[in-house]
């Protein structure tokens, strides 16, 4: 076992534990904190990957931004000591089916692909080439969606305001 | 621009000048300078098309134009007539014409009353001059939806069930057109190669028999629903007795007959020989039409269902016609289609101006109707009589012609329904003298009639053109059958290459 | 190749299971942040599988990162959103439970 | 040779006079509608004489056979190359003498109108309708084809609707004209499959070439097809039964009395003189291919006729309303006409059937019309149709009296008036060919001298009734056709029929045939002596003889209950049985399939609309297991 196997080993670890507390256990608060594990591990993969750009992204725009916000709003909409009540068992044994057969079809078919891995040599990836191909508009050149979701982040932060805002009361 | 897109254009402009009328006096005024000049313009066509002919022009269709409008499908919009439509346009032409004055007491958004009356009319002016089976689809889909406003909000009795009913069933029918066209689409060329909507390049080609086994009996009963075919007739009876009396003319009048022609035009003339195989079906079923919509009228008391039972029973004997495959009875058909559009179309503005006085349309209500109302009355008595096929009226003109002609057919199957077919005359007079006994006849039942008053100028007007057209054909019919008749000729070719009689 | 012994199928599989754990998270919880949470997962196992995609069959190219990254862009967005839903039915309803939600029934 | 051309006139004028009292008739004062009509039919009537006149003794004859001669043809609608219905006017013996009869009739029927129908309301609409029949029935006889005949045919049914409806706030009367118009509609149906099964089988319907008794046509459909009758046969059959409907032959013969309804000139002019004889008109027309194509269908045109006369003649024994005495006493007539055609051979003296027919359907138009013109005038100073309101008569109305006396002993045969003649020449057609039928003729003719004279005894003898004001004699407007035709009855006896009118056109000669002719003046006159003694005084006699043979006289009374078959046929089993249950049928079965589908359509989604729950965690679990199942589906089972 190579040490990377072993971090990856570790991650993936957290990632799948973490990933079933997050959607079984009882305190809200805890589901998010356990939610902050799963993503930080998540860019602890894409740092083993040598996407250090994209794991810091992934750390403070939704380890620091997503969780924060959510945070925010249980504080806001919930008791912090509030339990949710146990999920009917029906409903939870036919999610868990559905989730598992789809999980093992999935998982299956991905075991009997045979992906080639490519040998070409890998990109450097670092702040220069990202903060060009962001605002380049020749080939592989992303001008255009960097374009596009700065005026969606711009649409749902005034969205966000809009819906959020008290309505004067009728 | 050409003649025959003009016949679109001209309606679309009188739409536009309604949206910019004030009151209701203007609306009529507009419509009626409209359909006016809409009128003359068909009776032009009709005078160029007999101008072309007489030039030597012996093209199947003329003053054909063709533009593409949308062409990953091939769908064009190509145009032109040959003599049936010619005449059918003019049938429109009339029916319009009349129908706009037969709604000149219309009150309540009168606005939008007329527009969709008029875009009505736009799609059935459209249909008759398409030579694309799209573009055609297009247009009857465009004339048989205002109908649902039409009938649901100015109708009377129970007009939403009405409206629902008649739509829904015509819906239904242009589904299985729509299944039967897109077939015929895509066996339109079995040589591969382009593939192609135009009637004219189909007809060229021999559509495989499979698929004609198949798309033959979707296209027949998807304009037979409209031709009031049994038993896809019941939305007739409901959908007139509501229908205020301007959409009944058209509907009856000109509507119906879309079913009439695009049964000929489309089933018959691309599908010949599914045609012969199956016609018999189909000539059981129109022949029951005939009879069976004869004596279902007998025993109706509302004056409207008395005339959708015996629309019924006339539209039969279209199909019925058309099915016999000769060229006799198809010119029978085609005339059967025109003078029915003009009888009954003057049945129900007869019909809409009584009930605009009684109030009622139950004819055990009302008696003697002669002596209050004496114009109208001679109206009704005189379309009653063309109805029941009185020489010298359109209506004896057509039936002889379809009894003629189906009855030259070599086959004794076709010779025997046909002498079923012929019993309906006697069944029509009894339902018209029953008509025409209780309600105009007789003495006077009701003392609150006498006040009433006859005609006005417009309601004159309405039947009086009417009346004219129906004696014209009747009087003088040669004209128009070797009109249609000529133009038979090339499609008969084709049809009678697949006989097997 | 370079990554040391680690076959893409790890990340996959990794990816995979997250995924249908986030879709159980989805169809079982009955508060709207904890679906949202769902939701958070699901696309974090749609990015590791960019990225591994884009690391190991395509390394001379950048579109997994950047799909990625746009991903990241579009959760933030669409989590300030639903939240900002969330908060208003919380308002109406006084708690946020989906299935007060259902407006839009037949 | 003389250009017939101008014969076109002599329907066009009545027509032309019905568009325009039709169209303006309301515009000025009534009585001049009248004298319009009149005026456009004594032209038409001046044009027809010339006409007979030119075409029997100037142009007619060539070699001694007189021709067929068309005097102008138009293409009025076209078929087939072969089958086209023309317009025109066809000239031969029964069609020329035909356009007599009618002209003369009508144009008397005009002038009494002008008296008998003084201040009636719709007097313009009278003359207007009254022009239309005329034109009708004129275009009916000239047909050059059989399509241009049914064509008349239906258009003399109509106006004859509107004659007898035109009292038209009168129930009864509405419901006669519909009888009417219904029963022979019916009629014409068998007429119409007859014709499009003529002209099948021959391929024409123009007259000439059917009629022509060497032409293909009448070589045709000799062979057997159904019921052992050739299909030929079949077709005749059926165009008679068209020609039976409107000449009331039994059983289509219950609209004749109840047309009585209309006013009486129109009785006269319609229904006893001119369209009922259409269908002997049609028998005579087509007579050459009944004969030797089809002699079947000729011996049944040859029944019906003598069994109509002879019921007809039952009937007309006991009623009480003159004028459906006059109507019964029509159907037994024409009865005897249709018996004549049917014991007719084609060709010279064989042919003396077919020349006795025409000849009585001339003298008996001329004698009946007056019989019905006379009951106009009598019912006009009466007021009342029925003979118990009438008791001599004789004082009040001279003139009417010596006419009617003069028409009784024509129709009763006594010589030397017309009567005599024509019905002799047929008794003695039925005594050489069918001695069954020359039996019930000979009865029958005994039987009519009763009749007529039990009416004539009952009118203007027997005893004063109170009136209630005294009847007074008809104005001279009516007088002069009662004058008229009684000179006409008197005389028409003595046209040699034998030599203008004939089956192959062709003179023949017959001598009287005393065998016949004097016991058959013996039964007349034993029946007007027997009408004599039980009517010319009050006499019990008649009571008696009723309640001895109840039965019989309660059967003739009500016309043996024909009428009521009919009404249940009709009411019953068309109304009750056919259309009633189609229109329940139509309106439950058929259109409730129709809504039974929208019923489905609205069942199913009402049904499943509870799968639209609202329940954002529903769909998903729907969504992931349908996603999971159809990737299974995919990828394992199909191997995509």
């Amino acid at each position: 076992m190579t040490s990377n196997q072993i971090m990856f080993a570790i991650f993936s670890g957290i990632i799948v534990l973490f990933s079933i507390l997050t959607v079984t256990t009882k305190r809200i608060l805890r589901a998010a904190v356990y939610l902050l594990f799963v993503l930080i591990s998540t860019a602890g993969l894409y740092f083993m990957l040598n996407y250090q750009f994209l794991a810091a992204v992934q750390i403070t725009l939704y380890a620091g931004g997503i969780v924060v916000l959510i945070i925010f709003s249980i504080l806001l909409t919930s008791h912090i000591s509030e339990k949710f009540e146990a999920t009917e068992m029906k409903k939870s044994i036919f999610s868990a089916i559905a989730a598992i057969s789809g999980a093992i079809l999935t998982i299956l078919t991905i075991l009997q692909y045979p992906f080639v891995a490519s040998q070409a040599p890998a990109k450097e990836v670092n702040m220069d080439l990202i903060g060009k191909s962001l605002l380049s508009y020749n080939v592989d050149g992303y001008v255009l969606p960097f374009e596009v979701i700065s005026i969606l982040l711009l649409a749902a932060m005034i969205a966000a305001i809009v819906i959020a805002k008290k309505q004067n009361a009728k | 621009m050409d003649i025959l897109t003009l016949l679109i254009v001209i309606p679309v402009l009188t739409v536009i000048g309604i949206l910019f009328c004030k009151d209701n006096k203007q609306v009529r005024v507009v419509s009626a300078i409209g359909m006016s000049i809409q009128l003359i313009q068909s009776i032009i066509v009709v005078l160029m098309y007999f101008a072309e002919r007489k030039a030597g022009n012996t093209s199947e269709m003329v003053f054909t134009q063709t533009y593409m409008w949308f062409s990953s499908l091939n769908i064009k919009y190509a145009i032109g007539i040959d003599g049936i439509s010619a005449v059918m346009i003019l049938l429109t032409g009339i029916i319009i014409f009349t129908g706009v004055f037969a709604s000149w007491n219309v009150k309540d958004l009168s606005k939008e009353f007329f527009i969709s009356l008029i875009l009505l009319a736009t799609g059935v002016f459209g249909f008759f001059i398409s030579l694309d089976m799209f573009t055609m689809f297009l247009f009857y889909e465009v004339a048989v939806i205002p109908m649902y406003l039409l009938i649901g909000i100015w109708g009377s009795g129970p007009k939403e069930y009405s409206a629902m009913k008649l739509t829904l069933m015509l819906m239904g029918g242009s589904a299985l057109l729509l299944v039967g066209l897109l077939g015929i689409y895509f066996n339109s060329n079995p040589a591969g190669g382009e593939l192609t909507w135009n009637i004219l390049e189909i007809a060229k080609v021999k559509i495989p028999i499979e698929a004609q086994r198949l798309f033959f009996p979707l296209t027949f009963v998807g304009f037979g629903v409209l031709g009031a075919l049994f038993p896809f007739h019941t939305w007739s009876p409901d959908g007139h007795a509501s229908a205020p009396t301007a959409v009944s003319m058209l509907h009856a009048g000109v509507l119906m007959k879309l079913g009439g022609y695009g049964c000929f035009r489309i089933a018959m003339f691309l599908m010949p020989e599914a045609a012969n195989e199956m016609g018999w079906i189909f000539i059981i079923l129109t022949a029951t039409s005939v009879v069976y919509g004869a004596f279902g009228a007998v025993v109706q008391k509302d004056l409207k269902y008395i005339n959708a039972y015996s629309s019924v029973s006339h539209c039969g004997l279209v199909l019925f016609a058309v099915l016999m495959m000769n060229k006799t009875a198809m010119d029978g058909a085609i005339m059967q289609m025109i003078s029915h559009g003009l009888m009954t179309a003057l049945f129900f503005a007869l019909i809409g101006m009584i009930y605009g006085r009684t109030h009622t349309r139950i004819i055990t209500q009302m008696g003697g109707l002669m002596k209050i109302m004496p114009f109208l009355s001679v109206c009704y008595v005189i379309a009653g009589l063309a109805s029941l096929g009185l020489p010298g009226l359109s209506g004896f003109v057509a039936e002889m012609t379809i009894f003629v002609g189906s009855f030259q057919h070599v086959d004794t199957f076709h010779r025997i329904v046909t002498i079923i077919a012929c019993s309906s005359i006697v069944i029509t007079a009894v339902y018209i003298l029953r008509v025409v006994g209780i309600l105009l006849l007789g003495p006077v039942k009701n003392d609150e009639f006498l006040k009433l008053k006859d005609a006005e100028w417009h309601e004159k007007l309405t039947t009086v053109v009417l009346i004219c057209a129906i004696a014209g054909i009747g009087l003088a019919p040669l004209w128009l059958s070797d009109t249609i008749s000529t133009s038979l000729a090339p499609i008969i070719d084709k049809i009678s290459s697949a006989s097997i009689f | 190749m370079i990554n040391s012994g680690i076959p893409l199928q790890y990340f996959l599989v990794l990816a995979a299971i997250m995924f249908f754990v986030g879709v159980y998270g989805f169809i079982t919880r009955k508060n709207l942040i904890t679906i949202l949470m769902s939701i958070e997962l699901i696309l974090n196992s749609v990015n590791i599988n960019f990225v591994a995609f884009n690391k190991y069959l395509y390394p001379d190219k950048l579109q997994g990162h950047f799909f990625t990254l746009f991903v990241i862009a579009v959760a933030a967005c669409e989590a300030a959103v639903a939240i900002a839903i969330i908060i208003n039915i919380f308002r109406r309803f006084n708690n946020i439970d989906v299935e007060n939600v259902d407006e839009m029934k037949y | 040779m003389i250009d017939f051309g101008y014969t076109i006139w002599i329907p066009l004028i009545p027509i032309l006079m019905f568009l325009f009292i039709g169209l303006t008739g309301h515009k000025y004062k009534p009585v001049i509608s009248g004298y319009l009509g009149t005026l456009g039919l004594l032209t038409s009537a001046a044009l027809s004489y010339y006409t007979a006149y030119q075409y029997f003794f100037n142009v007619g004859k060539v070699a001694g056979v007189y021709e067929k001669i068309i005097g102008f043809n138009v293409t009025w609608l076209r078929f087939t190359d072969t089958l086209h219905i023309d317009l025109g006017t066809l000239l031969d013996p029964i069609s020329v003498m035909m356009l007599v009869v009618i002209t003369t009739i009508s144009l008397m029927v005009h002038i009494y109108s002008l008296g008998y129908m003084k201040g009636e309301k719709g007097f313009a609409r009278f003359y207007a309708v009254l022009s239309l029949f005329s034109f009708s029935m004129l275009g009916l006889v000239l047909a050059t084809n059989i399509f241009q005949m049914y064509i008349f045919w239906e258009l003399v049914g109509v106006s004859s609707y509107l004659l007898i409806s035109f009292y038209y706030e009168k129930p009864s009367a509405v419901a006669a004209g519909k009888k009417a118009f219904i029963v022979t509609r019916f009629a014409d149906l068998g007429f119409l499959i007859g014709i499009l099964m003529l002209s099948f089988i021959t391929g024409t319907f123009d007259f000439k070439t059917l009629t022509d008794p060497n032409g293909a046509a009448i070589m045709q459909g000799g062979s057997a097809a159904f019921l052992g009758l050739s299909v030929m046969t079949w077709a005749l059959l059926l165009i008679f039964i068209g020609g039976a409907g409107k000449s009331a032959m039994f059983p289509l013969h219950i609209w004749l009395p109840d047309a009585m309804e209309g006013p009486t000139p129109v009785s006269a002019l319609i229904h006893a003189a001119t369209m009922v004889v259409a269908g002997v008109y049609l028998v005579a027309r087509l007579f050459t291919i009944f004969a030797l194509s089809a002699p079947v269908a000729l011996e049944i045109v040859g029944y019906v006729g003598g069994i109509t006369s002879l019921f007809a003649a039952v009937i007309a024994c006991t009623q009480n309303d003159i004028k459906r005495v006059l109507a019964f006493s029509t159907m037994s007539q024409i009865g005897y006409m249709m018996l004549a055609l049917g014991v007719s051979g084609y060709g010279g003296e064989e042919g003396l059937g077919y020349m006795a027919s025409m000849f009585h359907l001339f003298t008996h138009a001329m004698f009946k019309a007056l019989l019905f013109l006379g009951a106009g005038a009598i019912i006009h100073a009466v007021h009342s149709n029925n003979m118990t309101d009438m008791g001599g008569l004789r004082k009040y109305l001279p003139w009417t009296n010596i006419t009617f006396l003069i028409a009784c002993l024509t129709i009763a045969g006594v010589p030397p008036l017309s009567g005599f003649w024509s019905k002799d020449e047929i008794l003695v057609a039925a005594f050489e060919h069918n001695k069954f039928l020359f039996a019930i003729e000979f009865l029958v003719a005994g039987l009519t001298a009763f009749y007529m004279f039990r009416l004539y005894f009952n009118v203007f003898w027997g005893k004063d009734r109170h009136y209630h004001h005294a009847p007074h004699e008809a104005p001279p407007v009516m007088l002069f056709p009662l004058v008229f035709l009684a000179i006409a009855s008197i005389f028409s006896g003595f046209i040699p029929f034998t030599s203008l009118v004939t089956s192959d056109g062709e003179a023949f000669h017959v001598g009287t045939e005393w065998i016949v002719a004097i016991p058959s003046v013996l039964i007349g006159l034993i029946g007007i002596a027997i009408a004599w003694i039980f009517y010319k005084k009050e006499t019990a006699i008649p009571d008696k003889l009723a309640s001895s043979f109840k039965l019989l006289y309660k059967g003739s009374l009500n016309k043996f209950y024909i009428d009521e078959i009919y009404l249940f046929v009709t009411k019953k089993i068309i109304f009750a049985l056919i259309s009633k249950p189609i229109a329940w049928f139509d309106r439950h079965v058929i259109d409730g399939f129709m809504n039974s589908i929208a019923f489905v359509t609205n069942f199913a989604s009402e049904k499943i609309k509870g799968m639209q729950s609202g329940q954002l965690q529903q769909y998903a679990y729907v969504f992931v297991s349908g996603v999971v199942i159809l990737a299974f589906v995919f990828i394992y089972l199909l191997k995509f």
